[in-house]
This record gives structure tokens, sequence and C-alpha cells, in this order.
């Protein structure tokens, strides 16, 4: 044993292993998410959803992958060939590529690295020039009024979820986000980060929701407005990676909120059937809470104007956050602290 | 001797004078501006008086000395003192003053005000060269008299002005910037002081020597000016007012004689002996070939401007032979040229008045109209050629005498420059004054008014005072001269 | 250290397989009969007649300028957050100072109309 | 360890590259803020790099301010060139000469 | 918080400008259009306080902030010019401001943080601080020069400025990139120390000093790196201008102190040679090319390339005394910039800048007292004597011969005189040319009728009495080296 982990093939073929480990559930996971909104949509609309493809439409999924990867790609006359093709992979790719960092249980990770929320951050970036390329590229008006809308109402979001990962990093001092999981075990429920960090745990979420473009924060595609964004050229393969790309960040918003706010792996209480279940088990069932929100959220809330938008990111959700970054700034240099750590 | 701050008083009260006439403008006519103005050149003249009364002439030293840091940081002090050699120009300046106060209360109509405040700030300035021993201090003084002397023919001027003026601050200017660099290099040589006799006694090397030597030629020469260095001379003369004309003549001219006996003699004494051809060639280059030019001169402010250049030829050849009498007769020489051209200058100015022309063509007979203009040039005119009897045969005669002691050629060759200056003087006379009256102006000449002959009569009587008694002019000058020789004398090349 | 990050680059390699085959798949698989109608950008109803890539509005431009200086300013945020307990009431203080000055900034955005989109 | 000297040199061809950029890009001004950026993006290569190497944590210190430094720069550099657009129309290079001496 | 350390009372004057600069753009925001006046003021106010607390701090020397920031009689000294500086430019321009709708509180706020940055400029003791100073200085300024959105020339300006400003801050970056690699610090005492042990033959410094050389002289608009100088001269508003002539020059000059003298004064003989390069192209190109232009902004322009020049013959010079002349000059030449661009701010109106030469035309019929102050501040740029700018440069030649460079120092007085001729022409033209009809000036404003007075006769008057500049001046740079 002691040899095979020296070994100098070792580590990539460990590596390779744990992609395939995560990637694989990944993308099922996202597949289903397909069919669970759809699913779960239906049902609050009073409605049966998709329930033709295999029992109960389980099938759903992948007859869409099918049905898309025998689409034609068309490439508009106008548009710019390479980037037109570039664009859905640079959306993809950063999507899957902030999976690396995310903690499944203590220390378990494709890559347990320290700066895992820089790294995430950084990475999650990248994706809006998928975005802005896709708008661009295609030589569309409405495919670059989507871009523009999209790029302008990320940058806004980014900003407020910037502030409120510092209230995390205030509290958990460190940015490994194992050990950040780690900061709130204890007291169960309780000392989760949501709860005294509850503005920020309620802006980056929506956040969240408004950086994945989902409703009622979809105005970049907004179907009725400007038929579909930026993606409104592409077909086929093109446009099932962006969808991909999309439902990935939902996953992994939905799961970095659970890791930084809702305890990760942790049971909700310390006590003893709750302890018994394994903590990978508590991670998704939080994840799944959470993606069911955005579920809900889409289906009960009419889509917002984008000066709406706009003025709720820039002027609700930043001075809240900085409001409250001094507030927990503040605590930390009184007694408080002892309860906040 | 006793400082009261003399020195001082004559250098500021004409500058503060200037300013207040400068205050005063131009209402009222002018006349408030005119009549302050002579007052304060008036008074000015009187705060030099007892310099010359008081003065001491049995010492070389400096007399009236004042002295307080100015500028501490750089060592720079406000230094002022007077030996003999300075006396006389001071006296000279402020008298000058006067009569172009008086010369101009006519005939400057434009902008009287600033015109005279422009002299008055000159006339303290000048004062104040002639009395610094700070270096800086000297080269202030030097430099800051550009400024009215730039606007005084600027906008005063004639048609050409502005060629003229911006050419005569630019040569003077241009010869003047080196000077300071050696200042600044015998600073460090002597010893972190620009006291001017700190330079005196400053060693120095023979190749140091003649480097500022070459920086203090270029400045005087440009300011005497010398061959080949002229040029901007004609231009400035032709196109200054009459009065900025007799300044120029008569006092900022021997500034750049002055600066030869105050700065170039004593500083660099084996330079000056090792240059002495140089500068004897220059001279004589300057009594001949320039004496020649003068003939040919169509317009008489020209005519007399080559002809200063000329006799400041002379006062340069003394300087560079090194004998006492040569040295004497060339101080003597300058002050009677600043009476002489001064006059010459005036009665110009007195003619072009009437006439506004300087063409020589176009007079002719003036002395039927004008008989008490015509003997009043007469005399000055003798004096330009030298004749004895006047100021200008005094010092010519003691430099050809001194120069043939030592260098009979040059001395030959000088007094050569004795007939030319007859030939374009007396020709000038001849045709302006004598002959028939032919053209129809002329005839309608007046002749001199009160002030005029003010102007001209005392002048004349300084010409002729030194012309028949020299005695009290070369002796306030003995002592400082043979101070001067003996400084010359000595070989400052250490070790 | 930098062995966390080789985990990193097999994934991107492997992502960027996962997104590339898919894309040449498609284009394989389905079929490929274009006509100009088909490769015309969309329109609602009427020919494409000129570039999109139009002028747009400034403000969008505004909005990335702004979230230029304020994403950098964050960049100071994180590590201040990190070592919170170490840098003690003076690190604190004077990251007030910093937002407050912030803040400033933003306070005059606001009023000058910056953040509006009417 | 990949050598200092590298660093430098990449550092160093960085900044020719960017200096090159400047002086002779005669196209279009947006190129000329992207060579100022590649200019700083150079010099924190060599801070970094030195940084690591001296085991001295200043150097990566400055590349945080660099950074945001080169951020507010091209919001400003950016500023200006919409606003000279507007009046120009053109952000061809050799269309600035409207000043000359 | 008062710890040996810490000492942030050193820093008051900065905190106090940055805290207000703060202030009036608030207060700018909320007040509204009608009452600009209140920001102006308060500016105002904000720079007499400023000067008061510098002044304050006089005589007072050590570090702050963990040796980062410099407290010595230089530091107050300095501060206390720019702060004058640039008062007086807030005092001559409000007119010229509210005529051509820039009266507004950005623009006061720019010139604050400008200040503020040429404060940190001469206080930092830290490669990091000095550079955040000089961006603060220089970003503020791009601002300013292209603040006139709609005016062609001012953008146009603005951006080679800003394209060329922003080159000499990389290569001045990547001198101190150099610098850090070889000192393992950005502590400019500490680098000092590291320095003697690293010897001037090095080649990573030489090629560091290389750099920083070259952004210094880029930032002081010394040629051959002056491109940049007389297009946003002649571009910007001339209230900026008349900021960028006067204050960065003192703010350059404190970094050249800090980075190459208080730091690598080890490297003398590497900077040394490279700024008598400097002095040379300076001089020659600064002088000579003035007197081709016809645009006063642009010829003064290239007179500041050609003050340069004269500047850095102090600092060839090296010495103490030189460095002292170079500060000495750096503080005259600003002031008499602040007149030149003052002036023409002065005879400015809606709609005609009064930046031909041509528009001086007969400026003595029409405004004689201004053709007289004209006067003085020419002949003070030209170095006649009895004017401070004759000081100036008698300084600059005396601790140049000291220090045995008499060749250059004769270079430098020849191209004086060189330089003599453009202003006089501008004299020519406004003394003894005649007015021409369709010339009409601003309609007088008090405010900086008194300013230019006040500052031009201070050119005079300081010429007539300059020991105590001098002194105040000379004083500034005793012990540094």
């Amino acid at each position: 044993m002691h040899d095979l982990v020296n070994a100098a093939w070792w580590p990539p073929v460990w590596a390779l292993i744990k992609i395939i480990i995560v990637l694989i559930p990944l993308l099922l996971g996202v597949a289903y998410l397909t069919l669970a909104e759809r699913k779960v949509i239906g049902y609050i609309q009073i409605r049966l959803g998709p329930n033709r493809v295999g029992f109960r439409g389980m099938l759903q999924p992948i007859a869409d992958a099918l049905k898309l990867l025998f689409k034609e790609v068309l490439i508009p006359s106008t548009a710019n060939r390479f980037l037109f093709l570039a664009a859905p992979v640079l959306a993809f790719v950063p999507a899957m590529l902030v999976w690396a960092a995310v903690p499944f249980g203590p220390g378990v990770a494709i890559s347990n690295m320290n700066a895992g929320l820089l790294y995430v951050l950084a990475i999650a970036g990248l994706g809006v020039y998928g975005i802005i390329i896709a708008g661009w590229a295609s030589n569309s008006k409405y495919a670059f009024l989507g871009a523009m809308r999209a790029a302008a109402q990320l940058v806004a979001y980014e900003i407020a979820m910037g502030f409120a990962l510092v209230g995390v990093l205030m509290l958990a001092q460190t940015l490994n986000l194992s050990k950040i999981v780690e900061a709130q075990a204890g007291g169960g429920f309780w000392s989760w980060y949501w709860l005294p960090l509850f503005p920020f745990f309620l802006v980056y979420f929506i956040s969240g929701v408004a950086e994945t473009n989902r409703a009622p924060f979809d105005v970049a595609e907004g179907e009725s407005e400007i038929v579909a964004g930026f993606h409104v050229e592409y077909s086929g393969m093109g446009f099932a990676l962006f969808f991909l790309a999309e439902y990935a960040n939902m996953i992994f918003i939905s799961i970095l909120t659970t890791v930084l706010f809702l305890g990760g792996w942790y049971p909700p209480f310390n006590v003893a059937p709750f302890t018994w279940v394994p903590g990978l088990i508590w991670l998704l069932l939080k994840t799944a809470f959470l993606l069911y929100v955005f579920l809900w959220i889409r289906a009960t809330f009419p889509r917002y104007r984008y000066d709406q938008i706009m003025r709720l990111g820039w002027k609700v959700f930043i001075p809240i956050t900085i409001a409250w970054i001094v507030v927990v700034g503040i605590a930390l240099e009184t007694p408080l602290r002892a309860i906040l750590r | 001797m006793h400082s009261f701050g003399l020195l001082s008083a004559a250098i500021w009260a004409p500058i503060l004078g200037g300013f207040l006439v400068l205050a005063v403008g131009d209402r009222a006519g002018g006349n408030p501006a005119r009549w302050l103005a002579l007052l304060v050149s008036l008074l000015t003249f009187a705060i030099t008086l007892p310099l010359f009364t008081s003065f001491d002439t049995h010492t070389a030293a400096m007399q009236f000395v004042e002295r307080v840091p100015w500028i501490p940081a750089f060592h720079i002090a406000y230094f002022l003192g007077i030996d003999g050699i300075s006396l006389w120009f001071i006296l000279l300046t402020s008298f000058l003053t006067v009569l172009v106060v008086i010369a101009s209360w006519r005939n400057v109509s434009m902008r009287i005000a600033q015109y005279l405040a422009a002299f008055l700030i000159m006339d303290g300035l000048m004062i104040g060269v002639f009395c610094a021993l700070d270096a800086i201090l000297f080269y202030v003084f030097w430099e800051a008299m550009l400024i009215p002397m730039f606007l005084i023919i600027g906008v005063w001027g004639g048609p050409r002005r502005v060629y003229a003026t911006i050419k005569f601050f630019l040569y003077t200017f241009l010869g003047s910037v080196l000077m300071l660099v050696a200042f600044l290099y015998l600073y460090f040589h002597s010893g972190d002081s620009f006291s001017l006799l700190a330079f005196q006694k400053t060693p120095l090397g023979a190749n140091a020597q003649i480097w500022i030597f070459l920086a203090f030629l270029i400045a005087f020469a440009v300011k005497i000016p010398m061959w080949p260095v002229h040029t901007w001379l004609p231009d400035a003369h032709v196109e200054a007012p009459t009065g900025g004309s007799v300044i120029l003549a008569a006092i900022m001219l021997k500034m750049g004689a002055y600066g030869f006996l105050r700065l170039s003699l004593p500083i660099t004494p084996d330079a000056s002996h090792q240059l002495a051809w140089l500068m004897i060639v220059l001279s004589l280059i300057a009594i001949v070939y320039i004496a020649l030019i003068a003939i040919v001169q169509q317009d008489m402010k020209k005519l007399i401007a080559y002809s200063s250049i000329a006799h400041m030829g002379f006062v340069t050849l003394g300087f560079f032979v090194f004998t006492q009498t040569a040295i004497e007769g060339a101080i003597i020489q300058m002050l009677s040229h600043g009476f002489v051209s001064a006059a010459m200058f005036l009665c110009v100015g007195v003619l072009y008045d009437r006439m506004h022309t300087r063409d020589i063509q176009a007079y002719g007979g003036v002395a039927n109209v004008m008989p008490i203009f015509a003997s009043l040039m007469m005399l000055f005119a003798m004096a330009n050629v030298g004749l004895p009897g006047t100021s200008g045969f005094v010092g010519e005669f003691m430099v050809v005498l001194g120069t043939y002691q030592v260098h009979p050629w040059p001395a030959i060759i000088a007094a050569t420059g004795l007939i030319t200056g007859a030939g374009y003087t007396l020709w000038l006379f001849k045709r302006v004054i004598f002959g028939g009256i032919i053209h129809a102006e002329v005839a309608a000449l007046s002749d001199l008014n009160g002030r005029e002959i003010l102007v001209l009569g005392s002048l004349a009587v300084f010409v002729l005072l030194q012309g028949v008694w020299p005695a009290p002019f070369l002796d306030i000058v003995h002592q400082s001269v043979a101070h001067l020789l003996q400084q010359v004398a000595t070989s400052k090349i250490p070790g | 250290m930098l062995g966390h990050y080789l985990p990193v680059l097999i994934f991107l390699l492997i992502a960027l397989v996962v997104g590339i085959v898919p894309l040449i798949l498609g284009s394989k698989l389905g079929p490929n009969r274009p006509d100009s109608e088909k490769l015309s950008p969309y329109e609602c109803g009427f020919e494409a007649f000129e570039d999109a890539r139009v002028k747009f509005d400034v403000r969008y431009y505004l909005v990335a300028i702004l979230f230029i200086l304020f994403d950098l300013e964050i960049a100071f945020l994180f590590p201040w957050a990190v070592v919170f307990d170490s840098v003690g009431m003076t690190g604190f203080l004077a990251m007030m100072v910093f937002l407050a000055i912030l803040v400033v900034g933003f306070i005059y955005e606001w009023k000058k109309g910056a953040l509006e989109w009417e | 360890m990949i050598p200092l000297s590298h660093w430098l040199i990449l550092g160093a061809l960085l900044f020719s590259i960017g200096v090159v950029g400047i002086f002779l890009n005669r196209k279009n001004v947006i190129i000329l803020l992207m060579a100022i950026e590649i200019l700083l993006l150079a010099v924190n290569i060599n801070f970094v790099a030195f940084s690591r190497y001296l085991g001295n944590l200043q150097g990566q210190i400055f590349v945080f301010f660099v950074l945001t430094v080169a951020a507010a720069e091209a919001a400003i550099g950016l500023a200006i060139l919409v606003v000279y657009f507007r009046n120009r129309r053109s952000i061809n290079v050799e269309d600035i000469d409207d000043l000359r001496g | 918080m008062q710890n040996a350390l810490f000492h942030w009372s050193f820093a008051i004057p900065e905190i106090w400008v940055l805290a207000m600069a703060c202030v009036v753009l608030l207060v700018d925001v909320f007040v509204g259009e009608r009452q600009r006046d209140v920001a102006y003021v308060l500016s105002i106010f904000t720079l007499l306080a400023a000067m008061a607390l510098t002044w304050s701090q006089m005589g007072q020397t050590g570090f702050a902030f963990f040796g980062q920031f410099h407290l010595d009689p230089f530091t107050s000294i300095a501060s206390f010019f720019v702060e004058l500086l640039s008062l007086l430019v807030l005092s001559y321009s409000r007119k010229y401001l509210l005529r051509r709708s820039l009266y507004r509180g950005e623009v006061f706020v720019l010139l604050l943080f400008a200040l503020l940055g040429a404060l940190i400029l001469i206080s930092g003791a830290n490669l990091l601080i000095l550079y955040l100073g000089l961006e603060l200085l220089a970003l503020s300024q791009y601002a300013l020069v292209a603040f006139q959105r709609g005016n062609l020339r001012a953008t146009e300006a603005g951006l080679k400025y800003f394209i060329l400003g922003a080159l000499a801050s990389a290569l001045l970056l990547y001198g101190m990139s150099l610098l850090y690699g070889l000192t393992g610090t950005l502590d400019l005492h500490q680098i000092a120390i590291a320095l003697v042990n690293v010897g001037s033959a090095n080649y990573l410094l030489m090629l560091a000093v290389v750099f920083l050389v070259a952004g210094i002289a880029f930032k002081f608009g010394a040629a051959p790196f002056h491109m940049w100088l007389p297009d946003a001269y002649q571009g910007a508003p001339t209230p900026v201008t008349l900021f960028m002539s006067s204050v960065p020059k003192i703010a350059i000059f404190a970094l050249f102190l800090r980075i190459l003298v208080d730091g690598g004064y080890g490297s003398i003989e590497i900077w040394r040679q490279l700024f008598v390069a400097l002095v040379v192209v300076s001089l020659v190109i600064g002088n000579v090319v003035a007197i081709a232009q016809t645009n006063l902004k642009r010829m003064l322009a290239y007179s500041t390339v050609g003050n340069m020049g004269f500047l850095a013959l102090g600092i060839v010079a090296g010495t103490q005394n030189g460095l002292a002349s170079a500060f000495f000059y750096a503080v005259v030449y600003a002031f008499m910039a602040t007149a030149a661009f003052g002036l023409i701010v002065y005879l400015s109106r809606e709609g005609f800048e009064a930046e031909e030469i041509s528009d001086l035309r007969g400026l003595v019929r029409t405004r004689p007292w201004a053709a007289f102050l004209l006067l003085i501040i020419m002949f003070s740029l030209a170095g006649v004597p009895p004017t401070i700018g004759f000081y100036a440069k008698l300084a600059v030649f005396q601790a140049l011969i000291e220090a045995h460079f008499i060749w250059l120092a004769v270079f430098g007085v020849l191209m004086a005189v060189v330089g003599a001729f453009y202003y006089l022409r501008v004299l020519k033209v406004a003394l003894f040319d005649a007015p021409a009809e369709d010339l009409a000036y601003g309609a007088d404003d008090p405010l900086a009728a008194s300013v230019l007075t006040v500052n031009s006769l201070a050119l005079l008057i300081l010429g007539i009495v300059p020991g105590a500049l001098v002194a105040f001046c000379y004083h500034a740079l005793q012990g540094v080296l």
C-alpha cells in the first residue's frame, strides 16, 4: 500500500478515479434534475408533468439527450464560427471544474485544497465568458442583448455573493471548504452559520438563483422578451451544453450553500438517530432541499423586471452585506465572540 | 571708511522712485510723473555727491563698504563698496540720468511715466553694478539692467525696435551667462565665497585662468562691444529712443570696460598677460576697421554708434598694455566718452525731434538757423575727435603714450585711429551743420530751447573741464590703478 | 501544495473532453442540411439587415466598471477575513476605514444615478 | 522547481511585448490598454517569482495592490476611451492626432 | 493604538485631506447643482487647514505605520508647498470652471485626491506606498484632463496622457520589482542597507535603475520621455494644466528622492550617468522645440521639458547641495508655472482660451497690469535676475560646478539663453505688438486677479530677497545623504 501511494503514476490515477466518481453521478443528477423540475412544477401547478417515456416518465432525460444529440447543429452564417462553437464548452467546463473543491465529507473531495473557496470563486467567475462569447459570436441582436443582460446581472450579484462569503470567512478563519464545514460542528442545527449570518445566507442563496439565471431572475433568457437570450441561435448539443452547465451550477450553488451555511455533512441534531445517518446523506438531503427551493421559487414568483433585478442586487444586497460585515466584525471584537465561535 | 548706507541709498532710491513714478502713471498729461522723476534723479545725484566729497584718495581699499548676508545658504552677501575706479562711473550714471530725464521732458509723449520709471530703475541698477563687490550681486545688477533696456528699446524705439531689442537682449544675455559659470567656478576655489575681493586673492592654475578670462571676455566684449561681437550695438542705438542711446553709449558700454578692470585683470592676471596680444589686436581692429565703417554711414546715430565702438577700442587697448599711464588714460577716456557720446546722441536727438530723420543727407546748413546748437555741437565734435583742450584729447593721448612705452607699433596704429576719427566726425559735422541750406525743412528749424541748452551746456562744461584740468579725475583713480597694476603684476598661479 | 491542483488539471482535461465530444458527436449524428433561412440570425419576422453588434447602453459598461472595482475590494476583504482573529483591533479598524471609503464611493454612485435602470 | 531566471525571462518577454505593443500598434486603442495590462502582469510575475524564491511575502502583497491599481487604471482608461470615442467616432490609433505642435 | 510603530498622528495632514475629500464628495452630491460653492469653499478650507496641520508638524521627525511612512523636514516642507500650490490652483480656476460648467464637486475631489497622492509620494518610505501615491496622483490627473467630456482635444489629451502615464508607471514598477528581487524588501531603508552589499556593478541593479530612472523621467516629462507632455498640457482644461505643471513636479522629485537617494544611493554612479543623458536631451528638445510653438500652453509645455532638464542638473550633481538645488528648482518652477498658466486662466473667457501666443497681442494696452505680471513671469522663467527663477538656475549650476561638471554647466547656461528667446517672443507679442480688434479677455475676476498678482509679484520679491526661501528649501534636504 505504501509503495502504491508513493508511486509516480498513482496520484493521477487516484485523481482520475475520484473525478469519475464525482462526474458520473453529477451528470446523472443534472439529467434527472431536469425531470424533477418538470415534475415538481407540474405538481405545483396540479398537473402530472412528463409521464410517457419509461415508468412515470423516468426515461425522459435520456430521451431528451438523444433527441438533442441527433438535432442538426446550425451555425448562423454571420456568426464567428470558432467562438460560436467554443462558447458552450467555455460555459460547460467551469461548471464542471468547480466541483473539484466541493467536500463530500471531512477532507473528502477531488482536491481538498486550502484555498478552496477562492478556487470556487475564480472558476465560477469564468462561466460568464461562455455566455458573453455566445451572445457576441452569434451575431444576433437577441443573443447579444441577452448576453449583455446576463453579464450585467451576474456582475451585480457576484459582488453581493462575495461580501456574503466574507462573513463566512470571518467566522471560519479558513478558505478550505472542508474546514469551513468543520467549523460549524458542535451544536447541530444552531451552530451552523445560517443563524449568525442569516442575511448572508439569504443573500447568498438568492444571488445564487440570480447567478444561474434562474427564474425569477431569468431575464437573460426571458423567452417572452428576448426569445431565449444568449443561446437563441444554438441548437443540438451546443444548446445541451448550456443547459447542462446551468443545471450543474444550480446543484453546485445548492451544495455550496449547504457547505457554507447549513453545516455540510453534519446532522441537524447531535443526538442518536440523526448521527447514525452517514454525513453524505445529510449533505445530499440538504442540497436536495435547496434544489427544491429553486424549483419552488420558479413555480411561484413572476419574473422580475430587469431594472428591479439590478436594483435588488446593487441597492439592497450590497448595502445589507456591507452592514452585516460590520455587525459581525463588531460582534467578534466584543464578548459576543464566544457565542459565535 | 564710514558706511552710512550711502551706496544702498544711491541704488535703491532711484529704483523705489521708479516704481513710485510707475504708480503715479500718466495722469494729468504725465507732468506729475515728470516732476517726480526729476526729483528722484536729482535726489540720487545728490546722494552720490558725498561719495565724491568724502572719498579718501590716499588708499586703494574699498570705501563706503556695506556687507550683510543676503542668501546665507549660498554664501551670497549684499556686499557693496567703491574705489577710485567705480566712483566716477557712479557719478556719471546719476548725473546722466538727470540729463536724460530733462531731455525726455517733451519729446517722449507716449507712456511717459513708464519711460521715466524704466530709466530711474536702470539708474539704480547701474549704480549697483559699479558698487557690487559680491559676484552674484554684481551679476544680478548686470543682468537686471537688461530688462528696462529691453523695454526702452522695444516699446519706445524706432521701426525695427523689436528686432533690435531682442538681438540686444540675447547678445548680452548670452555673453553674461558664461561669466556666471566662471563666478561659480571661482566660488569653489576661493573657499566658498562670492566676494570679488576674495576672487582677486584666489590662486588659480594657468589653464583655469585662461578659461575664466575667456568667459569674462565674452561677457565684457559683448557689452563694450568689441569687434566682432559688436553687431548688436548699431541696431540697438539706431532703434533706441534718444535717452536709451545716451545711457547705452555713456554708461552701459563702460560696464564692459569696468568689468575688465574689476574682474578680468585682478582675478586672472596671468591669463591677462598671456592673452594681452589678443586684446590688443581686437582693440586695434576696433580702432581702425570700425572707424572706417563709421565713415561710410548715412545715419547719424549709426555713425556715432560705430564711433563709440572705435573709441572703446582705445579703452581696451589701454587696459592691456599694463602701464599706469595707459590704464589711467583709458579710464579718463571712458569718462570722456561718457560725456561726449551722450552729448552727441543728444545732439542727434535734438535734430531728430525737429526733423524726424537721422539721415545725414537730409540736413545741411543747420548752422544758419541753429547757431547755439551748432557751436555746442562743434565743441562735442572736437572732443570726439580728441582735440587738445577737450576731454577726448587727454584720454586718447595718455593711452597712446602709455602704449608707446611698451608696444610702439600698436601705438602708432592706434594713432592713425585719431585721424580716421577726425575724418568721420568732422565730415559728419560739415555735412550737417555747414554749407548752404538745401532742404526747406532745415530752413524752418528753430534753435535750442532753454531745456536743451541746460542739458547740452552742462555736458559741455564737463567736457571742457576734463580737457583743461584732468588732475582731480586722475587723483581719484590713481591709487586704485596703482593697486590694480600691482595685482596684475603678481602671478596667481600656485606653486 | 501544488499536488492539490493536479486533480484540477486532470479534471480540466476530462471536462473539455466531456464538453467537446458531444459537440462533435452531435454534428456527425445530426442531419446537416443548411439553407440561408436557417442560417440567418433570428429576427422578429423581418430580414436581419445589419450587424447585430450594435452600440449598447453605456450603463452596461458602467456596471462593468463598478463591478471591477467592487470585486477588487472584495479581494482585499478575503485575506482580511481569513486572518481576522490574528490581526486584532488594528486590523479591524483599518478595514472599517477601508469599508467607509468604499461606502463613500457607493453613496456617490447611488446619488449620481449610476445604479438606476429605468 | 523552475529556476528563478525562467520566471524573470518570462516577465521580461511579457514586458517587452507590452512595450512593443504600445509603440508599434497602429490599429486600435483597446490594444494599447491590453498592452498596459500585459506590462503590469509582467511586473506581477516578477514580484511573485521573487517573493517565492526569497521566501518573503511582501512581493505578493505588492502584487495584490498592483492588481487593484490595474483595475482602477483600466476603469479610468476605458472611461476616457469611451468619451474620446464619442467625440471622435474612432478608436483608431492613427486618428489620434488632433493635438499637434 | 499609539505605539512606537504606529504613530498615525504623523499622517494627520494626509488623513485630513482624505477625510475631507470624502466629505466634499458627499456634500456635493447631496447639496446638488445650485450650491456648488459649498464644495468649493469646503475644498479651500480643507487646503488651508491641511497647510496649518502640515506647518504644525514642522520639525518633527520619525517613522509611522511600521516604517512605511516618513516624517522629516523634507516631508513637511514639500507637503506644505504642494498644499499651497493646490490652493493656488483652486483659487485661480473658480471663474474658469464656472464658465465651462466644470465647476463641479468631482473636480475638487479629484484635485484633493491628486493632492493626497502627492502627499503620500512625499511621505512614503516603502516602494508599495510610493507606488500607491504615484498612482493616486496619476489616476486623478487622467480623469481631470479628460473631465470635459464633450471636448475632443481634452479627451484626446486624456487618452494620450493615460497611455503613456500607465507605461511610465509600469516601467517604474518593473524597476521596483527588480529592486525588490535584489534586496528582498520593499522598505527603502532596508533596501539602502542591502544595496551596500550588492555593489553598483551588479547587472540586475543597473537594469533596475535604468527602469526606475526611465519611469521617473517619464513622470517628470524629461526628454526623451516627454511625448505625452505637450499634448496633455495643451489639451487639458487650463486649470488642470496648471495643476499638472506644479504639484506633480514636487511630488515626482520626492519620488526620485525616496527611491534613488534614500533607497538607491548605492547606485548613484548608474543613475547619475542616466540623468546626464536626460539633461542633455531635455535641454535641447525643450528649449529648441519650444521656439517653434505658436500655442502658448504648448510652448510652456516644452518649456517644462527644458526646465526639467535644468532640475535634473541638480540631480546629476548628486551631492547634498545638488539635491537641495533640484528641490529648490522644483519649488520655484512650480510657482512660476502656476503663475504662467494662472495668467492664461485669468485671461480666458467662455469660448476663448487665450492659449495662442497671438492671443496676447498688445496685452499691455488692454490689460497693462497683466502685461506687467507677464513680464515678471517670463523673465523669471528665462532665469533673468532679479527674479526667483534666476536663483533656481544659479543653485543648480552652483551644485553642478561643485561636483565638477563644468562642461555640463556651460551647456546648461547656453541652453538657458536659447530658452530666453521664446520667453522674449511672448513678451514681444504682449508688449510691443499692437492689440488686435477682436480680442476680448475674460471679465474681471477679482479672486484670480489677486492670486495672480500675489503669485507673480512673489516671483519678483523673492528674487530680491530670496534668502528665506532658499534656506527653507535647503533645510528640507538637510541630512538627506
